[in-house]
């Protein structure tokens, strides 16, 4: 018997049950885009059979970041940019775990955006979701990592004279396994980019074009979208095509050309969960449970450490 | 000079082998029976620049490094000449030898490599003038010859061990029972050799001196051990499986002892892109529910500052270690201080809400960062172990027996799911994990992957299952749920009968001394002396500095006329700590500092307590007189 | 209900636009003579969500926004319902009537926008029981339908200053005027058509209330201010022409107008990747020649910590910004609190060597953020100017010709190349900008490009030219040296005539208040009532926290019996650096503490008074008192 | 007359200039490879014609960080993995200076890699060093971002689960218009490199392979190695072409291969400085020069922005 036992049980499950009750309610702007990324997540997981209590869900802080007060699973609302060691740690303590990172924008590509470079460089098995309005929100409408240069906001009143940072482009530098990017207007394709992603056995990354009516886009914005899967011919599983697409996705979209769609996927490579296990520098088993199992006898120092010292 | 105890000093480069060799030579002594002790000094160098470390042994109870020492054995730095065109280093060669010079005491022994360090060098720093007036007794040796015939050049540190040996009369098999153990086969056959050799050229010298090793004899076996150690075996027999860090010195040595044994005990050591995600990794470990761990020194800390705050308030479990070194900024990396005490009770925004202990010395920081653990787990909140530099690194020797201690893998307060299903839920099913009632402040936790467990753990303000709320009422309740903590630990700490405070001298004493962290044994060292010549002095040594020991050290300080107050930091934290809790006493407190990146030796001690209480002067040196505050 | 004082209070949803039309409200009771000040409240969201903004205006000298208040205009929240279908806002619409309830004084009026708020939703708030019980008098207008009619829906607040003017007696020719200058062309039209068909139709109203707008008259013209503003135009007026920052709330408030206006004054504003470097990037500028600031809140504050001590070890000229939110971590970021002090004070490792100003009102936030600049560049030390969310965002009435400043152009403590050239060099030329015979603890330095003044900045300790050194005298000088600027900077600002301490109430009165930041106008409130009704009590607002005011603190506790120590914290820190500073008055002090998110009325300071000192109990509320020490 | 009077003078100086006295020595370790950096950094300063007294040169902490105790210039030895933000400010403050910053792999790719995205998105005007030893120097041998996977330490006893950083895929990525990667074995090369980079009007990045015998590698690893532009064909200025020829040089890397050579030059994107000139929210004169310019009224919030407060 595990002390866990909302994990790896077969679930049926259904949208609402991510769903929590009356209180609280999304306190988002009316036609922000971020209701879109909590309705694909709602989605998403029912879709993959798991359930609330078997969901990590970690988000930093901007608009973004409220995301795991109205997904209802074990949430953890972090600090800003701080999303990614927390939930990395969480899938390394117990693997089990379903565990999804989110935040903003400036959460994810400023603040935090070191973390994002590593945690996807050691391929942690988690899915990682950017809800990219290409402004600071929850601040007001600052200029963001992936606001448009020449960009007017009360704390660049004449413009940013700052190129904005190519997500895409990063995440594959940096060495993510699945890399794509969805829009809030496209509703169904989000959804199964969410569930592919979750899937995916290493860190999977989803730029999330979300609007934000109140400081800076409307969803009218980002459409028409393209799917560049239909509309594009190249090998996403190849690391040179998935530059260029990805390279020319990010231009076009200060262009007004919404592209979407996957980007790059990496079967092959393993998690860092198994890299490490791979060294012995970790267990096989969930390290989590040894503290929950009563038969595991923990190691003595006396017994292992103070001969040495003798 | 007695054969009551020795202090022994090995100088050396950077990289020519002090510590080895050192080590060994305090673990053969205490094999022979001696109370040993260790003080490393080192640059913030790799190769080259002058070290050293220094062995103290006695028959029993070595509590310092004491003042001054006997026997310097120095080899010179062999690393001081670099070989590339663009550095050339003028005489640092010869600072293994003159650095030492004001610290030897009358009567002391020098050994060095004639070697590497020629008579024109040994003429340019007038060694035989000093030895002349300090009635020194000065012995040259080629160990680099020594070495180079019967081993190889770098067993000059053996070869040193060896002449030291024979002028000391230490029995070698000790050494070379070490050697098989540490280095074995060809190596360790080398290194006997030429241990041996030197042995015999020196026990033919004529024998000037009148310096030999004391005797000594142990009730049980010892273990040679670092204050690192101590709070590294804790961790690990807390249940500790779980360790983020960012390599800092000196908090190095305890991520180092952490990440080379966790994966033997079945646990994880991660090594992140900086200290915010150490900080951040051990946190989401603790809330995943595996005990954890994270540290760092100085600036490194710093940066976890933010996290520290998020982990007070989303109440999460985590131990968090802090090295002290000489600051402020980088400042000097290698020195000890205690000046991190107030940035590390106070920082991260808002009211603290932490524990924090500082032990005094390797037993102590067993105990306590065993209790860190207990706290930190029973009652969800962040335990911080602050330590320093010199009680990281310096060794002692510790009856093996004390390490003989149960593993505890009990993860504090935390429901299973049995109980979780009776627990308190809102309506939709959501855990009050932040319940208003908790008891002593604290509300067991659920752990992610608990059936009937989820909750939302956020940096807001939250109501009791964890969303975001602004309510003044429910702000309130929380406030005072979470601080309730401190006084219910400061209530455990009381009714516990092992004090994490120490106290040392004739409990009537007229006068006091408050001590806290390394500096602790040493103040007991100097109480000892004082107290035999007729003074009338007791110490207590501190190590609760969050929640405050309020009882004990108002009871102490009112059991005397008048208190000095030892710390090594410029602005008097510790006092400053004491009149904060306390609201009087200034009147009584006097603070001697030193911040030169030295620590206090016991006469120095002595010296500061006659200079208030006798009113002689403070004798030269580093150190600073603070009045009694209000005066 | 007088004429001497209204308190009026606009209500609606995050979005309805209560900032700006309370802003023009209250410049135009400004305008009409009377002294005004506002107190905003909104929750961490940014539409929808109950928001409020209260204006108090009297003839002359507002100190708080006062308990209570008078006359609640009530625009429903018309962000509450979201149009997705992911969310409904229950009641939430209705926030922005019935959550004012508990504080609307009895006789007080009621305007709400009957256009949005049906009669079904006021009878499930019954608040016509609630009005009667309190002889409040309630006016339903359709603003919504006026706001249609004459211009756009979005007017509705326009409207309801419309009826407003008319229930009190306001002239509306102060918003017409208004609405002029800050909107011009259709929409000043349009916003103007409806403000006078408003007035008109509530005109005809049987008025049943007998509240109306005092009459006043400024000697001088007034400018309406923040803190926020009070801050930044001292940053400008000091020369400061380059902030690095990074959006954080209250924080935002000052890096705002900095940024809007920098590039007008020939400066640079730099909105960076995160505190860390935004900490840097003043440095560097500030090191580079420039006076340069940053500054944060909470959590970015937090992130400062190691580059702030960067600039103490460096001696590199800087100035912080803190604005203090409810914490720890996230904590409520809309909401005030005086909990970072320690934080501030001892943040990074090491012994701190900072200046801490924490004004208490917009003015006090202009002279100390100017001395802020004075100390920080004639000393080479970051200077902190601590304040809170409440007088970052708080509007006061000021007469306009205190800002009649000149600016100050001089980068302080700097040498000319021709100084330079006779300046103390080392054998390599290297400037000693470290030397050791500082005056005051101070050795002007030289900038990049400057001909012979190049020297070695480091975060390491260093010696006269900064090489890096451990040399333990070195060490000792150099700690001495910077320390003493502490020393120094106190003898300043002891020996100017304008202190930074603010003494209020009888000389010679019997109990004292201590307080410190924005609470401090709060407490002179309630020290004039309380003196009125008899007792004798005055109150000294502290803004010097570090170097602490020895001297005048110290003065002011002899001078009393008992004293009172009024703070928004729950761990008493200014009480306790109080103590810790002076070792002693523990036995003297109460404190008052709140830290549910609000802040105090005059009244509870009163009570707490009362509960102290008349030891009655305290009536209710979320405060809290905590004994004196040693008690 | 300006305050400045070692900016934009002509200088005639030589490699002595930029040496101290006899005091600091480099207090490196025999055959450690920074003593190549600062090399050819003294060797690039006089062949540009710069004085001590114009070049500020901002270091980190690390082994590579005491780079500025050992180089002749205004210096600024700053905190781990903080250079970049120092530099970019000083730059802002002064454009006449010639900066430099320098650090290690540890505190350039790891902890600060987050300044360095940002400091090459804006393309701020100034040269970056990262001595890459592949290691943590300073603090005694552990893992660092560019060792190989399986490298074992100290802290990874079974060796590191994680695949390097790219610095230059990076770097391109990030939006650096200048990126080169030299050795310390390479003395030659170096000094042009360093020498071209500092000429470069943008943000100049040199991952510069510097052997670290104590802890990590001899400098024979780093020979022979291959210049690119000898012996490959790619067109620097293409920004795939450059992608790919980086992409192969940092996986050969740890083959036992080592290219160098330009990667990538962009010539005609504007600098940071020059974006914000033309967006006005820069002046046109060096910032710096204000304060010791007697003639320079400052402007007085009393004539400027009290009125809207009326
Ligand atoms: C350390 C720190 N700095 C600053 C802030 C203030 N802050 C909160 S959210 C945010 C940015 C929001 O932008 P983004 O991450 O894009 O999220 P969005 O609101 O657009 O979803 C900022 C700067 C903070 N909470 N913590
Ligand atoms: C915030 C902080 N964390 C950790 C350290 C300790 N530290 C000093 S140098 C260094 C890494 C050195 O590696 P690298 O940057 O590659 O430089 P190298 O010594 O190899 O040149 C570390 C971890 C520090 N000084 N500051
Ligand atoms: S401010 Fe923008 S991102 Fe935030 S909730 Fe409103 S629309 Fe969404
Ligand atoms: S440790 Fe390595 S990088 Fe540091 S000085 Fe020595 S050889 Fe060079
Ligand atoms: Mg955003
Ligand atoms: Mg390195």
């Amino acid at each position: 018997m595990t002390a866990f036992s909302a994990i790896h049980e077969e679930h049926e499950s259904d949208k609402e049950d991510f769903t929590p009750g009356v209180e609280p309610q999304p306190t988002w702007c009316p036609g922000c885009g971020d209701f879109a990324v909590l309705k694909a997540l709602k989605g998403a997981m029912p879709e993959l059979g798991r359930s609330p209590e078997e969901v990590m869900l970690v988000t930093g802080i901007g608009c973004s970041g409220k995301l795991s007060s109205y997904f209802e699973s074990y949430g953890y609302h972090s600090i800003h940019g701080r999303a990614l060691p927390i939930a990395r740690a969480s899938k390394l303590a117990n693997p089990g775990l379903e565990v999804v990172a989110a935040g903003g924008d400036g959460d994810g590509y400023g603040i935090g955006a070191n973390h994002f470079m590593h945690t996807a460089r050691e391929n942690h098995d988690m899915t990682y979701i950017v809800f990219n309005n290409e402004i600071f929100g929850l601040t007001k409408g600052q200029t963001s990592p992936t606001s448009p240069k020449g960009h007017k906001s009360k704390t660049q009143p004449s413009g940013s004279a700052k190129d904005p940072v190519r997500p895409l482009t990063l995440s594959l530098a940096s060495g993510a396994s699945y890399i794509a990017r969805t829009a809030a207007t496209n509703p169904r394709q989000a959804q199964q980019i969410i569930a592919e992603a979750i899937e995916h056995d290493g860190f999977a990354h989803i730029d999330f074009l979300t609007q934000c009516p109140t400081w800076n886009k409307d969803a009218k914005e980002y459409v028409p979208y393209t799917d560049v899967q239909e509309e594009y011919d190249f090998d996403k599983t190849d690391r040179r095509e998935a530059a260029d697409m990805m390279y020319e996705a990010e231009t076009k979209l200060y262009e007004g050309e919404v592209l979407t769609g996957r980007f790059f996927r990496e079967e092959n490579r393993p998690s860092y969960g198994q890299e490490k296990r791979s060294t012995g520098e970790m267990p096989e088993d969930p390290l989590a449970e040894r503290y929950y199992d009563d038969d595991d006898g923990f190691e003595r120092v006396a017994d292992h450490l103070i001969e040495r010292h003798k | 000079m007695t054969g009551s105890e020795l202090k022994w000093r090995i100088a050396g480069g950077s990289g020519d082998g002090i510590d080895s060799t050192s080590q060994n030579f305090a673990k053969a002594l205490m094999r022979a029976g001696l109370d040993v002790f260790t003080h490393r000094h080192y640059p913030s160098r790799i190769r080259g620049g002058h070290t050293y470390v220094e062995v103290r042994a006695q028959p029993d109870d070595v509590r310092s490094r004491g003042d001054g020492f006997d026997f310097l054995l120095s080899l010179g730095d062999s690393f001081a000449r670099n070989p590339d065109d663009e550095a050339y280093y003028g005489e640092e060669e010869l600072k293994p030898l003159y650095e030492h010079f004001d610290d030897l005491n009358e009567g002391g022994v020098i050994v060095y490599d004639s070697g590497l360090i020629d008579d024109e060098a040994v003429e340019e720093i007038n060694l035989y003038e000093r030895a002349e007036e300090n009635n020194w007794h000065v012995y040259p040796v080629d160990l680099r010859g020594l070495a180079r015939e019967h081993g190889r050049e770098v067993m000059r540190n053996t070869a040193g061990v060896g002449v030291s040996a024979a002028l000391l009369g230490v029995d070698t098999s000790y050494f070379e029972e070490l050697m098989q153990e540490v280095m074995g086969g060809d190596i360790a056959e080398a290194n006997i050799e030429t241990l041996n050799a030197a042995y015999e050229q020196a026990a033919e010298f004529d024998h000037t001196h009148d310096l030999e090793v004391p005797k000594g004899d142990h009730d049980s076996e010892q273990a040679l051990v670092t204050g690192s150690d101590g709070i590294a075996y804790a961790a690990l027999d807390s249940g500790c499986r779980f360790i983020s860090g960012y390599p800092m010195t000196p908090w190095t040595d305890v991520f180092t002892i952490m990440s080379q044994n966790l994966p033997h005990f079945g646990g994880i050591a991660e090594q992140v892109e900086d200290e915010i995600a150490a900080a951040s990794l051990a946190i989401g470990a603790s809330h995943t529910g595996v005990k954890a761990m994270s540290g760092s020194s100085g600036g490194g800390f710093a940066l976890m500052s933010e996290p520290l705050g998020l982990a007070e308030m989303t109440e999460t479990p985590v131990v968090l270690i802090e090295a002290m070194r000489a600051g402020p900024s980088t400042g000097m990396p290698t020195k000890p201080e205690q000046a991190d005490l107030e940035h590390v009770l106070y920082t991260s925004q808002g009211d603290s809400c932490r524990v924090v202990f500082a032990p005094g010395n390797p037993q102590e920081a067993y105990e306590q960062t065993r209790k860190a653990f207990e706290y930190a787990y029973d009652y969800h909140i962040p335990a911080i172990v602050l330590y320093d530099q010199k009680l990281g690194g310096e060794m002692r020797s510790v009856p093996a027996e004390f390490f003989d201690r149960e593993p505890d893998s009990d993860p504090g307060a935390v429901l299973t799911e049995d109980e979780l299903s009776e627990a308190a839920h809102d309506a939709a099913g959501k855990f009050k994990r932040y319940s208003h009632d908790g008891e002593d402040g604290v509300v067991p936790r659920s752990v992610p992957g608990q059936e009937g467990g989820r909750f939302l753990a956020t940096g807001n303000e939250s109501q009791e299952v964890g969303h975001i709320s602004e309510d003044p009422d429910n702000r309130k309740h929380q406030m005072d749920r979470r601080m309730e903590k401190l006084t219910s630990i400061r209530e455990d700490l009381n009714a516990g009968d092992d004090s994490n405070q120490a106290f040392h001298g004739p409990a009537d004493a007229d006068y006091g001394i408050l001590v806290w962290g390394s500096q602790q044994d040493t103040v007991f060292e100097a109480v000892d002396r004082l107290n035999a010549r007729g003074s009338s002095v007791k110490a207590l040594g501190v190590s609760d500095m969050m929640p405050y020991p309020e009882s004990e050290v108002t009871a102490f300080l009112e059991s005397v006329e008048e208190c000095l107050v030892v710390e090594m930091n410029a602005t008097a934290q510790f006092r400053g700590l004491t009149q904060k809790e306390l609201g009087r006493f200034g009147p009584k407190m006097t603070s001697l500092l030193k911040y030169d990146g030295e620590p206090f030796e016991p006469s120095e001690i002595v010296e500061g307590f006659e200079a208030t209480v006798e009113e002689t002067d403070l004798p030269g040196g580093n150190m600073e007189l603070r009045p009694a505050a209000g005066d």
